[in-house]
């Protein structure tokens, strides 16, 4: 069955290690902060001019001062910092965040993605995303794997404007963990109780299946 | 004898010389640490033709978004414009020209501008509808579009505390792009929470020397959040 | 589990890793705000071949000047590099290579190469010996030349306070070039004068973020000053 | 008679002009701080990191992280900021500092200067001279007219390596004040007691000699 958007969170949070300094988008991605690992400990970049994002803040601690890249009302963490928006894609540019999580609306065998806009639907901008994937080295984007309709976001060639030109290694759909490596989409994982075939049917682009793959263990 | 002392006393006066047709670099972060005053005075003024180079434009009852109403910005340098109704509509209409540009490619780009560099490669953008009509070079087998910095007829600036020389201090989140816009104005025009006297700020703490800073006023802050989010207690990891 | 905690105990561990013929990054305005300990560990080491990119060499008997003495340093990029004997005598029977770079530009190199970018425009050096073999560009009817960014297999660097995480604070002109060697470094080592707990220190007072830190260290502190000027009593204004 | 050093600053020190911010050179530059005219506020940068530089300590205040350019202890003036060296050079090359004054070795017709290195004999290295040229509008140069033997300084072209080209527009030596423009040196004041064909004679470059020629005033 295909992963809930918390189940996709929390695949994904097995990717993080002690002491990462992570950056995740909007959507899902911002569930991932949800299901860290017991034993380890990570830092939430927000692009906006904070490192170490605590909680939502209650009634009393909301500060219109402090907010997160989604333009929520955050809380700050124990060690956190603050920094202007130059400072903080220095960070993001210069490769010091570990991780970057963030959504798609396709990606290709190349590592291209396509994540801001449509063209003559939604055009509201890329804000920090083409920042985020040109200068992480270690991305995961997070979408679901295909349409409504069937139709398959993993692409031979992206069909909307990119947001990163071959620079999306690892992404996890509502259907499977993949790697993307020598122009083809490698099948790591898949979500419990779904076919190889299944993800081979909804997966456009040429995918290579090494083996048995395993399910995700959660 | 005025020395150091960048203070005035109106709105009016923090903005004197502003003109149609001119280009502003504006501080802010959606509506976190917004020069709102002073945009609510460009308002007042009716001066129109601009270009607003800015993170975001507001929303279509604050922020920036209130010079989309009376169609007094002519084209808008930004890396996400949601949530303004009068801004899609004039950029469909050909009334409004849009130039997105990535978040960060935009604070270097006033920092730069600020700073004296005409000109930095960045990897941001590299095969995508961003890098049309720039060049691209390669450094160390890497991928990179050259982008030019920016620089305003006015910088228009939200601080938090500032001493009367104009030495900034900015708090949490609302510091984003301000600082980088006030290195970037022909007129840098600041307004703050607080006005200190020389020496009371710790020359370690000020955020941005009064170099940069040539009016500077004391204003009050509506300070509108956008997106109002509370702990649940049956959830109280979500915020982080 | 070590979480954020940067802490390391002894200098040998700090410069754990570091190796013949690798360049360091290192922090400092002549002897003011130097990494003294972590240059007096490589001297105690012995590391030789060493790349050293720093806005100078100390002075015959301090700072990056001890590393001359036993002929550490292959090459040497700095702005200026009076004040040692050695370095002279090396330069010129060609043992030490030196890169002479404008103050400006070593600043700005260093934090391109922490920030992600490649390259620059400057007007710093243009129609100058510095421009020798780089590209000159014309914006807006300036010329300009192109420099590259600067990293390091280590940057070295002096902060005043820090949390474990690695949060650092710097002390007056001993900043100077400390924070942007700290993100050009691949391995970045601080040693400090004092070290709190995480939420010790404002977050809006952080001169850095301790994401660039990757070992921090307690050290003892000689603060050698090169030139000791005290106002005398009949002449109070010299020192302005 | 030829300025001293002091009248050479002192006569810098008549364009300083109120809210300036100004960037003093190591020599007869630093001495131009002495000569600031009543009812003037300036504030002095330093390019290692700090604007609003004081006086020099008293013995008790003496702060070894607290220098000037020139690596002399100093205090802050009530308004000082400190900053780092790429925030600093921020401002110089951003052309926020509003009158840089250095010295050099020579300056020519075409408005070039030398000032950092003479080959085979001072190789110590720009500093941040080549910055500051490059990135001030406003420069007054302030040198010896000629060498002890007679050699001018003010040239037709600079013979040693150069710290920057075409970017000084104002020298200021022990004999005259004069501007360089179009090509030309152009007299504008000479020392009291200096005549303009002494001056003629101890510059090497064209010298454009308007009128009469007034004599400096302190």
């Amino acid at each position: 069955m295909a992963l809930s958007r918390e189940q996709i969170a929390q695949r994904v949070a097995q990717e993080l290690q002690d002491g990462y300094y992570v950056n995740l988008g909007i959507g899902i991605p911002t569930l991932v902060a949800n299901y860290v690992p017991a034993g380890i400990e990570v830092m939430l970049q927000s692009e906006n001019g904070l490192l170490g994002m605590g909680l939502f803040p209650t009634e009393d601690e909301v500060d219109a001062d402090l907010i997160n890249a989604g333009k929520q009302t955050v809380t700050m963490a124990a060690g956190a910092s603050l920094f202007d928006s130059a400072e903080s894609f220095a960070m993001i540019r210069g490769g010091h965040v570990d991780l970057t999580v963030l959504g798609a609306f396709e990606v290709d065998v190349e590592g291209n993605i396509a994540s801001y806009m449509i063209p003559g639907k939604l055009i509201k901008g890329m804000g920090g995303a083409m920042d985020l994937v040109a200068g992480a080295d270690n991305i995961i984007v997070t979408m679901t794997h295909a349409s409504k309709h069937g139709v398959s976001k993993l692409l031979n060639q992206c069909t909307l404007p990119l947001t990163g030109k071959g620079c999306i290694k690892k992404v996890l759909t509502d259907l499977a963990f993949i790697e993307i490596k020598n122009g083809k989409f490698h099948l790591l994982e898949r979500a419990p109780g779904v076919s190889v075939d299944e993800i081979v049917k909804l997966t456009e682009g040429e995918l290579v299946v090494n083996g048995d793959v395993p399910e995700m263990t959660f | 004898m005025a020395g150091f002392n960048k203070v005035v006393n109106s709105y009016q006066e923090a903005l004197a010389g502003l003109e149609d047709n001119m280009t502003l670099i504006v501080g802010g972060f959606g509506l976190c640490g917004n020069p709102e005053n002073l945009i609510k005075e460009i308002k007042r003024i009716g001066t129109t033709g601009l270009t607003v180079v800015s993170n975001n434009c507001g929303t279509t009852e604050h922020g920036l978004g209130i010079l989309l109403f009376d169609k007094q910005i002519k084209k808008m340098v930004a890396s996400y414009v949601g949530e303004n109704d009068n801004f899609e509509q004039q950029m469909m209409s050909g009334e409004l020209d849009v130039e997105l540009t990535p978040q960060g490619t935009l604070a270097e780009k006033m920092r730069a501008g600020g700073a004296g560099i005409p000109a930095f490669y960045t990897a941001t953008g590299y095969g995508t509808p961003v890098a049309e009509g720039k060049e691209v070079r390669e450094f160390n087998g890497k991928k990179y579009i050259l982008e030019e910095s920016v620089t305003g007829d006015f910088a228009l600036v939200k601080a938090y505390k500032a001493d009367t020389f104009g030495n900034l201090v900015f708090r949490k989140t609302a510091r984003n792009f301000n600082p980088l816009a006030a290195t970037a104005g022909k007129i840098t025009v600041v307004e703050v929470e607080h006005i200190v006297e020389p020496g009371e700020l710790d020359p370690d703490e000020i955020h941005l020397s009064g170099i940069y800073v040539d009016r500077l006023i004391k204003g009050n802050f509506e300070k509108v959040i956008e997106q109002r989010t509370i702990t649940e207690a049956k959830n109280p990891k979500q915020g982080a």
